[in-house]
């Protein structure tokens, strides 16, 4: 990694301040142990989620440009989204303005409403994970791994707005990179086939008989290939599989306690750093047990472990 | 100097350009152009009337030079070249003004803008046709041997009509043995032919064809030359087996321990070992040793075969040899890769065993195959109960290949019938549309609907081992939407076959260039003219016939093979074939000896005469691309019929109306419809 | 359909438009230019265009004489870089119009003024594509008008490329 | 009686609403869409239905269609389509026509969406615990209730910010977002 290039600016949306603050916390602390400095742009505004394109498009694309705009204006020429969502909406809005002359004259002229503008394609925008794979790279991370993730059997969930619609390079339908970076923390990495399947979204908030069927899907492929956790790199995957896990349960009578954590908390532990720095504990089903396994003590202690995944009752459709 | 008198000649091509270009106006105004004797306009200039017109103003008006402002030079150059010389005037004195694709086609519905268009194009080549000068075409002779590359069933087929005709043939083959994809197949549709039955007679015919010289193993590795008189490099890989002594009896390869997965014959299916024959029927019959897989070349010891071989025929220390030939005319008959079916990773192929690539599966099918031509899963027991054929894979697809494949609806029928006649297990299809168009193809889908294989509309989304209800646990699951219905299914099933798309070779390009001709944008070669003569090149002599010129089945694979044959024949009948005098030509007077032109010609056609201090070219070699025209610091190059003067007048000419001339038009015109 | 008023994208057009002299291989991108007619692909009618064997005998005299004429941009097209029909005679093409654009650009012409790209015979698409964004480049920067401009500046034959300065081996 | 059609039709306005949309023209009703969806088995129409239904000018059932409201982003039909046509933007496009005028069932998707925004409106962040206890409340109530036990332990765990977090320059979103809506009502995009 060259010297010039570990300052980056950092985009870290809404939910790393609050539903995803594990990833938020986590991001800083592994950040620092790897002499990344991750500049937040200041006063950055929501991306407008999933919501505000079903409202309106130019007012939407507006909203995510002024972000764009505040950040190359902060002197900024890459910026790191650790949201998925936030991510592919910023890369979006950046993208179809470079794409379509039409939509960039209106939203600058938007923008010029609020003293703003912003040229198209003057940020590179990337998720974090890539920033890790790609400049600090499997070697440097592999140096830094002082508590190896031996034993632990993780499921790589990447979810869909990383690697869809289009991104720099991997796969849509099988990507590896968090495999080969969970594999190098140590870790065993199981196949996991709905890698890049939905969430559910939004959904949980306003069809819970369409989002708990996606989440119960993914719950028991992890739990079928024998997954002691599923790893995820965004705050609405982690909040959908982790927070909603009991009522799915109770939907479909099953009993999956599966911990859903943050690539980055993953990383904290293999680079030794304390559990709770990485925020660990804030998952609704406690990664403890799982975290007993490799030997992080200062977790409560294991509990029973789970009946096993044949005995889970299968759904009628 | 002699006064010009230039015909120009404006064609209607019926609604074609008079429906845009304003012809009569165009036609009265070339008229007033300095040193234009006559223009006329006419309803369809190719004509026999048309030709006439032409004929008929040379001899009486005695035109100096004529301007045909109708379609393409691509398309009628040769035709109006003819009528000029028939009427007794040099066919180089002809230029054509392309109106048709260059004006009245791309500004349809803007009459002012195509024909001010058509105006300027017309005066650049009236004011280029009086620079120009008579020139006579070289004529060289036509070699009577014949190079056909690759010995699939197109090649085979071609090699074979010629050689017929009393010819001898080159037939170039990459592989250990001719044959290609048929040769891997057990039936064709839509008759089911057994594959090899149909094909074996023609590989043996081609293998022992007195007129045939068969270099299997080999590639080509430079083309020079020209119709006619092509030299042309070959590449014999060494085989490390002495075919003069070697019998073919197979001792060698069933002691050789080396075995290894067979990717080509098998298409990963089987194995084979390192010194092996791809399969029984092979032409010719001797094997080849794999330097990569034996266990002599990479550990040192071993030589099983050696020690085994009847004949001492194996020999290790064999070279590759390089052949020279000397050929009048070339076919292109290269055929296909199969899409690799990995690309799309949600169908699950390399990852989810039962799923079967349409190669595979053919193997699997062929009673000398793998299997012994039983249809079992990747374990090699377990007969599927069900299979799914998934159509389209890699074909239709921006993602990756636009265009249909032609033959993979067909095979996949071909499945249906094979797996319900061996296994009796439910098939079903899913396809977008089911293409059947050749004859007894449409009855052939109607037989496999009466045989009860399902069909389910709809392009799969994925396939998956993910089980998501009962039922589903075991089994590979296709996802689709049954279009017809208008609902997401789930079909669980035993066996996937993906009928994956039919790509250029992956060095198409590459061997293309080798052969001077062009690749459409998916990469199969173009032909000269989609209709009218679809295995002819732009390049002179080099023909190309089967797969490798865009997707299609064996018939029509056979079909073209036999007219490239026919297209090679005809001109071996001539004899003698013109040749465009389009050549550079150095005023040796005035040349410098400078010597930057000399290392500027990519065909080396430049020497250097150091006793006379001056570069000459070698119109043998000279292409003609002007390259040293434009290099030359003391301009005594000149470009035989893009001369310098010519192209400068040309300049002028199309820019007439700018303040040099009469002042710039002033038309608005049409925006055609932006991009995104 | 409507029709384009130059002088929105710059007033000097006034009511002329834009005259683009094109320079076309013979084997790649007249056929491309072809293509798009007989695919009716519809581009703006400010291309004329003249035909030559290769990009590589594009003499930089000839985009000088086309400007000086009265041309306010001039595009050189020929094959993709590895497909020329006289296997690199476009890489000569390329040099000297780097050379050549330069020169120019002291005498103020705008780069964007002289083109070269690539267009194969299959590429119809393309071609339009290309010759659209000229037409809007040029259309940007409005007129040439080399006497006014260009001439008073420029010595009577224009300073070309010196050939001499092209590497003595080329590859491809 | 004849009518003289002032607007342009549907399909047309779809296309010219999205950008990129006019790839639309080239859909092969393969279906590969409404295969991958995963929301596919609750939706009234698969997206390949929705777009046959737009070229028809069907203005009512496209907008009426539940489909786009179960679209859960998840870009899958966009990777996979053969025609490389945006498919989640269409959705997007549906999604705003049908609340443009005022067409659509499902009205508590659409009120999701729009109480999401209100708190961007209005602080430049979004509010998860206000959106929660809004939304909920006029929509779910006994969800409401089921939830409480999921928010109160997401507070517990510092999860749910019970407080708006704002932006500085709350005047110069207002300003850019009141010219946008402006601009979004002049003209299609
Ligand atoms: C799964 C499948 C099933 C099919 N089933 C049928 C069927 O039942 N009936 C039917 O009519 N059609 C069928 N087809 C189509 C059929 O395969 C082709 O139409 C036919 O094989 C084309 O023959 P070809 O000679 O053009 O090419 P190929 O068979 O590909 O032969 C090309 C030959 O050229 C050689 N070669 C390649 N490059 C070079 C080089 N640079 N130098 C020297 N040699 C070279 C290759 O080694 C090969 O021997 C099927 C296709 C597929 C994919
Ligand atoms: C509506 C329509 C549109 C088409 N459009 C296209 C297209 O756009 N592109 C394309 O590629 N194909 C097109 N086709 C197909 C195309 O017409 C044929 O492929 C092609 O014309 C076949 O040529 P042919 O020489 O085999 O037969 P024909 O054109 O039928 O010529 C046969 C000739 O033989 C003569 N003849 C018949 N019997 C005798 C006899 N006993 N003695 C002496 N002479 C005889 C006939 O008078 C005739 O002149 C189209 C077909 C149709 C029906
Ligand atoms: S000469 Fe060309 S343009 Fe004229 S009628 Fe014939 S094909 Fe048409
Ligand atoms: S054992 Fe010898 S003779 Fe027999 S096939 Fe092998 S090389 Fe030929
Ligand atoms: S020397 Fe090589 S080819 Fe011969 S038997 Fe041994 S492994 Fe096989
Ligand atoms: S032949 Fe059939 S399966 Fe093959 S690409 Fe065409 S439509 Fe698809
Ligand atoms: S470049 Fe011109 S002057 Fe120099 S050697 Fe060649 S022909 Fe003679
Ligand atoms: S024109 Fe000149 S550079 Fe081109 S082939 Fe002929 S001699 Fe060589
Ligand atoms: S996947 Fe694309 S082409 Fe196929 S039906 Fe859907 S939109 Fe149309
Ligand atoms: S993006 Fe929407 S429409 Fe497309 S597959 Fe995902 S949920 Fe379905």
């Amino acid at each position: 990694m060259s010297q010039e290039h570990n300052a980056y600016g950092y985009y870290p949306g809404c939910s790393l301040k609050a539903t995803a603050h594990a990833y938020g916390d986590s991001t800083e602390r592994v950040a620092e142990v790897l002499g990344l400095t991750l500049n937040e742009v200041a006063d950055w505004n929501c991306c407008g989620a999933t919501e505000y394109m079903s409202l309106s498009a130019i007012p939407a694309y507006s909203l995510i440009a002024r972000n764009l705009s505040l950040a190359a204006a902060q002197g900024h020429q890459e910026m790191i989204s650790p949201c998925s969502a936030c991510y592919l909406n910023l890369r979006k809005a950046n993208d179809s303005m470079a794409k379509y002359p039409a939509l960039n004259e209106k939203v600058n002229r938007a923008l010029g409403a609020g003293g703003l503008h912003y040229d198209p394609n003057s940020l590179h925008i990337r998720h974090l994970l890539d920033m890790m794979v790609e400049d600090v790279g499997y070697e440097t991370i592999a140096e830094h791994v002082t508590k190896p993730l031996s034993g632990l059997k993780v499921a790589c969930y990447y979810g869909c707005l990383i690697v869809r619609p289009r991104t720099d390079g991997y796969n849509p339908e099988y990507p590896m990179h968090l495999d080969r970076l969970m594999q190098t923390l140590g870790a065993k990495v199981v196949d996991f086939p709905l890698k890049t399947h939905c969430c559910g979204g939004h959904m949980t908030q306003i069809s819970e008989e369409t989002a708990f069927e996606l989440i119960r899907r993914l719950l028991h492929n992890a739990a079928d290939y024998g997954a002691d956790m599923i790893v995820t790199v965004c705050p609405m995957c982690q909040l959908n599989l982790d927070a909603y896990q009991p009522q799915v349960n109770a939907m479909f009578g099953t009993n999956y306690e599966i911990p859903i954590l943050f690539f980055t908390q993953l990383m904290g532990l293999a680079f030794g750093i304390p559990a709770r720095e990485v925020g660990m504990g804030a998952e609704i089903t406690s990664a403890a047990p799982a975290l007993g396994k490799i030997g992080h003590e200062e977790m409560e202690p294991a509990r029973p472990k789970r009946r096993d995944k044949k005995s889970l009752p299968m759904p009628q459709p | 100097m002699m006064e010009d008198r230039i015909g120009v000649y404006v064609c209607h091509c019926g609604h074609n350009i008079a429906g845009t270009v304003d012809v009569e106006h165009v036609a009265e105004w070339a008229a007033s152009l300095p040193g234009v004797a006559i223009a006329r306009d006419y309803k369809f200039m190719c004509s026999s009337l048309g030709q006439e017109l032409v004929e008929k103003d040379i001899q009486e008006l005695g035109l100096t030079g004529v301007v045909v402002a109708a379609c393409s030079p691509h398309m009628h150059e040769p035709t109006f070249r003819r009528a000029c010389e028939r009427a007794g005037l040099n066919r180089y004195l002809l230029e054509m003004a392309n109106i048709r694709e260059h004006a009245s086609w791309v500004h349809q519905h803007d009459v002012e803008s195509a024909t001010e268009k058509a105006k300027s194009l017309i005066s650049g080549a009236v004011r280029r046709v009086m620079e120009l000068e008579p020139l006579e075409p070289f004529m060289v002779d036509i070699n009577d041997a014949t190079m056909v590359v690759g010995g699939g069933v197109a090649g085979i087929n071609a090699a074979l009509e010629l050689a017929n005709a009393g010819h001898p043939v080159y037939l170039v083959e990459r592989d250990p043995s001719i044959g290609g994809h048929m040769a891997q197949f057990d039936k064709t549709f839509p008759t089911l032919d057994c594959s090899a039955c149909i094909l074996t007679p023609r590989m043996f015919d081609a293998g022992n064809h007195p007129n045939i010289t068969l270099l299997s193993y080999s590639e080509v590795e430079q083309v020079d030359g020209y119709v006619g008189n092509f030299t042309v490099r070959v590449r014999q890989k060494a085989r490390h087996v002495d075919t003069e002594l070697c019998t073919g009896c197979g001792d060698c390869w069933e002691k050789c321990p080396a075995k290894v997965v067979d990717q080509e014959y098998e298409a990963g299916l089987g194995y084979r070992t390192a010194i092996y024959r791809p399969f029984p029927q092979a032409v010719p019959k001797y094997p080849v040793i794999d330097e990569e897989s034996c266990i002599y070349y990479q550990k040192g010891t071993c030589k099983a075969c050696e020690k085994f071989c009847p004949t001492g025929a194996i020999d290790f220390d064999q070279q590759d040899t390089e052949i020279v030939l000397n050929v009048g005319n070339i076919v292109l008959a290269t055929g296909y890769d199969l899409f690799d079916p990995r690309r799309v990773p949600q169908y699950g192929y390399g990852r989810l065993a039962n799923v079967f690539t349409s190669l595979e599966f053919e193997r699997m099918l062929n009673a000398a195959g793998p299997t012994d031509g039983k249809v079992v899963l990747r374990d090699g027991i377990t007969e599927p109960k069900s299979v799914a054929v998934v159509h389209c894979v890699g074909s239709r697809d921006e993602n990756y290949n636009p265009y249909c494949s032609a033959v993979c609806c067909m095979a996949a029928l071909k499945f249906g019938h094979l797996v319900k006649e061996r296994t009796g297990a439910d098939v079903t299809s899913f396809y977008i549309d089911i293409r059947t168009t050749a004859k007894n193809y449409e009855e052939f889908y109607h037989r496999l609907l009466k045989e009860e294989m399902e069909f389910i509309r709809g392009r799969v989304a994925e396939v998956t081992d993910a089980a998501r209800m009962p039922g589903e646990e075991g089994k590979l699951i296709v996802q689709v939407e049954d279009t017809l219905i208008g609902k997401q299914r789930r079909i669980p099933v035993d066996m996937v076959i993906l009928m994956a798309a039919m790509e250029p070779r992956n060095d198409a390009t590459d061997v293309a260039h080798t052969f001077g001709i062009g690749c459409s944008e998916a990469g199969f070669f173009t032909e000269k003219h989609p209709k009218l003569d679809p295995v002819a090149t732009m390049t002179d002599g080099v023909f190309i016939a089967g797969v490798c010129q865009g997707p299609k089945d064996i018939p029509d694979s056979v079909s073209q093979g036999a007219a490239a044959a026919a297209r090679v024949l005809t001109l071996i009948g001539q004899g003698t074939i013109a040749i465009e005098p389009v050549r550079a030509n150095i005023d040796e007077e005035h040349c410098s000896g400078c010597r930057i032109c000399n290392n500027l010609c990519p065909y080396t056609a430049i020497e250097y005469l150091p006793d006379l201090e001056v570069s000459r070219v070698n119109p043998a070699l000279c292409k003609g691309c002007g390259t040293c025209v434009a290099a030359c610091p003391s301009q005594v190059i000149t470009g035989q019929h893009f001369t310098f003067d010519s192209i400068m007048a040309q300049i002028e000419g199309v820019l007439y109306d700018t303040y040099n001339g009469n002042g710039y038009v002033s038309v608005e015109h049409e925006v055609p419809l932006a991009t995104g | 359909m409507a029709k384009r008023d130059y002088s929105l994208d710059n007033p000097a057009w006034g009511d002329r438009r834009p005259v683009i002299v094109g320079f076309l291989c013979n084997w790649c991108s007249y056929r491309a230019a072809d293509l798009a007619g007989t695919s009716r692909m519809g581009y703006p009618a400010t291309l004329r265009d003249i035909r030559i064997m290769c990009t590589g005998r594009l003499d930089p005299t000839f985009v000088i004489k086309a400007l000086s004429e009265g041309a306010d941009g001039v595009i050189v097209m020929g094959c993709h870089p590895g497909q020329c029909h006289y296997d690199v005679g476009n890489f000569k093409a390329m040099r000297r119009m780097a050379l050549l654009r330069r020169t120019l650009a002291q005498l103020g012409v705008h780069p964007d003024r002289v083109q070269l790209a690539w267009a194969s015979a299959a590429q119809g698409t393309l071609f339009t594509e290309t010759i659209l964004n000229m037409t809007n480049a040029i259309a940007r920067l409005g007129p040439l008008e080399w006497r006014d401009t260009v001439a008073d500046i420029a010595p009577s034959t224009p300073p070309l490329p010196d050939e001499a300065h092209e590497p003595e081996v080329i590859h491809g | 009686m004849e009518e003289v059609q002032t607007r342009k039709p549907f399909f047309d306005r779809v296309m010219a609403s999205t950008p990129g949309g006019n790839t639309l023209l080239g859909c092969l009703q393969c279906g590969t869409c409404g295969g991958s969806c995963p929301s596919g088995p609750d939706m009234d129409a698969t997206p390949r239905k929705l777009f046959a239904m737009a070229r028809a000018n069907m203005e009512e059932d496209v907008l009426l269609s539940n489909a786009p409201w179960y679209c859960v982003s998840c870009y899958y039909c966009t990777v996979r389509c053969p025609q490389e046509i945006p498919i989640t933007d269409l959705m997007y496009t549906f999604k705003r026509m049908a609340i443009e005028s005022g067409h659509y069932n499902a009205e508590s998707h659409a009120d999701f969406s729009q109480s999401f925004c209100g708190y961007i409106e209005h602080y430049g962040r979004s509010f998860e615990f206000g959106l929660a206890t809004r939304y909920h409340l006029t929509h779910h109530p006994l969800q409401m209730v089921r939830k409480t036990g999921l928010g109160f332990q997401m507070i517990q765990k510092g999860r749910l910010n019970t407080a708006p977090d704002r932006i500085h320059d709350m005047p110069q979103l207002t300003a850019i977002l009141t010219e946008a809506k402006r601009i979004a009502t002049e003209d299609e995009l």
